[in-house]
């Protein structure tokens, strides 16, 4: 950090500040969260009622508008994780902790619906609602990936050793996650002829792709705004003993 | 738009069906993931403030007053 | 920093005597020995009873079962890894006094694997002819585990570090430890499945060489982190 | 040299959502050895574990010789013994010396089971000793070469023993103190006679 201005490390001195990130975020949350709901319903319309039907698919294929969000997020979320535990480790910023601790369940809440999703849209693709293809086995390790980072959280009792603890296995995971990730691809093409897979349509024209990056561009937001209420809520709970949460609570009642 | 009648629209050309709960799976667990953290918030804070009064009636103090950024 | 020859020495003692208290220590306990090596014998036994016991149908499962069985009897062994150790406190004794802790992390798993991960790579092939695996694959098969078996004890490792100190260790340490052991997996299993129907293995074998150097020079940092914190409970 | 061995200043630890120290001071010179006293809970051991750099949960500097703590400059004896029941008391020992990176000659050992008067019992495994007896393997430990650091930290080192062994771990806790250590300890058992002995109570004041 020795080289690093004085300024800057001030700010991020107050931005690893727990205080600073609750009165900071608080007013952020509703624009958030208005911008999410709004590039959401332009997609989720768009995509429902106006794309027009896939040339092999047919209309099954408007489930890609939630199942890619949702599919990128869940691994953007373990990354997120990852990075939180370097800070910490590196730093031992509290507030990456935090943070650290809402991603796993909102992460997790993705992966599950990427699989959900992913395997309901299986049904009249595959005529099964689960296959063992390559993306959809992944994207159930990642799932267990979380279970294991939300019960390691869970079984640790001190929250200083247990964000450490999830950090460890956070950074450990997310360097596996691509092994994984390529090693099941590797094995899926080992045993069956490449199926064709769900999401890798063809160039897909822009009144179908747009309403996807509108998608995923809303659910990034919302992404951030469960991410953003997660951590208020664990910042509250971890700093219950400070007075200015204590003087807060006194506040609210009033 | 690509349907002819808000019936062809619900149909979604016969896949209906999956369409329609794959979004409405997603409504109940985006609705879940953003209700949680609030819901958990208020009843940290009925808590907290229960705890502050039975403290103070105790004539106890409200908390350290450190709240210096870590490090 | 530069090391001098006396420092190098006496990094060497402290690998060496983390090294031999662990391995008169494990052979000194012959049935936590024999323990994983039986559970490997046993489950193997159950498949031919519980699938078939027909010579081709055997054939062509015996590189995923014994590779399974492998990879639950070095999960049965983790459990106990570091728990004695914390109980009668060498372990807080190692993690306080030992510089640096890398060194005597990886005599630990060195020493593990010795009496887990090599014994059942030198059981395999045996296993493998009662499974009628194809004999050209038997070979591809060892050096899938000599090279698997470590990644396995190391991952395990930070898996049994980071429960150290937990009630419900068990089922958690599955939990953790599990999904990362599923590359390995496949590239092991490929590697004989490859050897049994005639085509080179060399392929993912060498991945497993890559990914077993790769994980004896990051993974004890993780182990040796994750121990730091299993000595602070408590 | 200008340093106190032990410098804590400001200390704040918390441990299960109750404060044990708050603007907690204390210094450790040289050739001083400090008895820590107080009830049940008042967090003894919890201090003797954060200067070993074994409950980061504090707030405050913890400095040894003017540097942060590290653990080849210190010696901890904790509540649980560090003696593997399975080994025996030489093995324990010897790789106690391993740990620290000890070259010398392995005879040592036997001379610090002399010491602790284990003479003989060198190839037993520590679980066929007595409560005692394990004690005073653990105890062997402060005898041994290792042992010369400039600060030791003993969590009731004295429990279990008899007459005979406190009188021992006395002794070899006064030639640590003569050789320029210090000694932090504590215990519910009369204080030895100690050159330079302070006391310091906690908890007291809650």
């Amino acid at each position: 950090m020795k080289y690093i201005p004085d300024g800057l490390r001030r700010l991020w001195h107050r931005m690893g500040s727990p205080r600073w990130f609750f009165e900071t975020t608080g007013s952020w949350v509703p624009w958030l969260g208005g911008a999410a709901a709004l590039l959401i319903a332009v997609g989720t319309v768009w995509g429902l009622a106006f794309a027009p039907p896939d040339y092999l698919q047919g209309d099954s294929f408007r489930i890609i508008y939630i199942h890619v969000p949702a599919a990128y997020l869940a691994q953007a979320g373990y990354i997120l994780m990852a990075v939180c535990g370097v800070i910490l480790l590196v730093w031992r910023m509290k507030l990456a902790d935090m943070v650290m601790t809402a991603v796993a369940p909102i992460g997790a809440a993705f992966t599950f619906l990427a699989l959900a999703t992913g395997s309901i849209w299986g049904k009249p693709t595959w005529g099964t609602y689960w296959i063992w293809d390559a993306r959809i086995t992944s994207v159930l390790i990642l799932l267990f990936l979380y279970l294991g980072i939300i019960g390691l959280r869970r079984a640790i009792e001190r929250p200083e050793a247990a964000g450490r603890a999830c950090a460890i296995l956070a950074i450990v995971g997310v360097i596996n996650i691509p092994i994984i990730k390529y090693s099941v691809d590797w094995w899926m093409t080992l045993h069956q002829p490449a199926t064709f897979s769900i999401t890798a349509a063809p160039a897909m024209p822009p009144i179908m792709w747009v309403p996807l990056l509108l998608n995923v561009l809303g659910f990034n937001l919302l992404f951030a705004v469960a991410v953003i209420q997660g951590t208020r809520t664990e910042v509250l709970v971890r700093e219950r003993r400070t007075r200015w949460v204590n003087d807060l609570c006194l506040r609210e009642t009033a | 738009m690509s349907f002819d009648s808000f019936g062809d629209f619900l149909a979604m050309g016969g896949h209906g069906f999956y369409v329609w709960w794959a979004y409405l799976l997603t409504v109940v667990v985006v609705g879940l993931i953003l209700v949680w953290p609030v819901w958990r918030r208020r009843r940290f804070l009925r808590e907290q403030r229960g705890r502050l009064r039975r403290s103070q009636a105790l004539g106890g103090q409200t908390g350290r007053s450190s709240d210096a950024p870590e490090t | 920093m530069m090391a001098s020859a006396a420092d190098e020495r006496s990094l060497w003692v402290l690998f060496r005597g983390q090294l031999r208290r662990d391995l008169k220590l494990a052979f000194g306990q012959p049935s936590e020995l024999a323990n994983p090596l039986a559970f490997f014998v046993v489950v193997i036994t159950l498949f031919p009873l519980g699938v078939s016991p027909e010579p081709g149908v055997l054939a062509g499962m015996a590189p995923g079962v014994l590779w399974i069985a492998a990879l639950l009897a070095t999960l049965l062994g983790l459990e106990a890894l570091f728990r004695r150790d914390r109980d009668d406190g060498t372990l807080e004794q190692m993690v306080l006094r030992a510089q640096p802790l890398y060194l005597p992390v990886v005599a630990r798993m060195l020493a593990h694997w010795t009496v887990t991960g090599l014994p059942l790579t030198l059981l395999a092939p045996l296993l493998g002819g009662m499974l009628n695996l194809a004999p050209e694959a038997r070979l591809p098969l060892m050096l899938g585990l000599a090279l698997g078996t470590p990644v396995l004890v190391l991952l395990g490792g930070v898996g049994a570090a980071l429960t150290v100190g937990l009630r419900a260790g068990g089922v958690l340490l599955a939990l953790l430890v599990l999904p990362l052991f599923v590359p390995v997996l496949i590239l092991g299993v490929s590697a004989a499945e490859l050897a049994s129907s005639g085509l080179p293995p060399s392929g993912p074998l060498l991945w497993l060489a890559a990914g077993a150097s790769f994980a004896i020079t990051t993974v004890p940092f993780a182990i040796a982190a994750a121990l730091r914190i299993g000595v602070e409970v408590g | 040299m200008s340093h106190a061995v032990l410098d804590i200043v400001g200390l704040r630890c918390e441990r299960d959502d109750r404060e044990l120290f708050a603007d907690f001071d204390l210094r450790l010179a040289a050739a001083e050895a400090m008895q820590l006293r107080g009830p049940n809970g008042a967090g003894k051991t919890t201090l003797l574990r954060c200067i070993a750099g074994m409950h980061p949960e504090y707030e405050g500097s913890i400095r040894l010789l003017g540097a942060p703590v590290s653990g080849e400059r210190l010696l901890f004896v904790g509540h649980r013994p560090g003696i593997s029941g399975l080994l025996s008391a030489a093995d324990n020992l010897r790789w106690h010396l391993d740990l620290a990176g000890w070259r010398g000659a392995g005879t040592v050992v036997s001379a610090a089971l002399d010491r602790v008067g284990l003479c003989g019992y060198d190839e037993v495994p520590c679980q066929q000793l007595s409560a005692g007896q394990q004690r005073r393997v653990a105890l062997a430990r402060l005898a041994l070469p290792t042992a010369e650091v400039p600060l030791w930290l003993l969590d009731e080192p004295f429990t279990a023993l008899d007459d005979a062994g406190l009188e021992l771990i006395s002794g070899l806790m006064a030639e640590r103190l003569a050789g320029d250590g210090a000694i932090l300890f504590t215990t519910h058992q009369p204080a030895p006679e100690l050159p330079g002995l302070g006391t310091r109570w906690i908890g007291a004041a809650a």
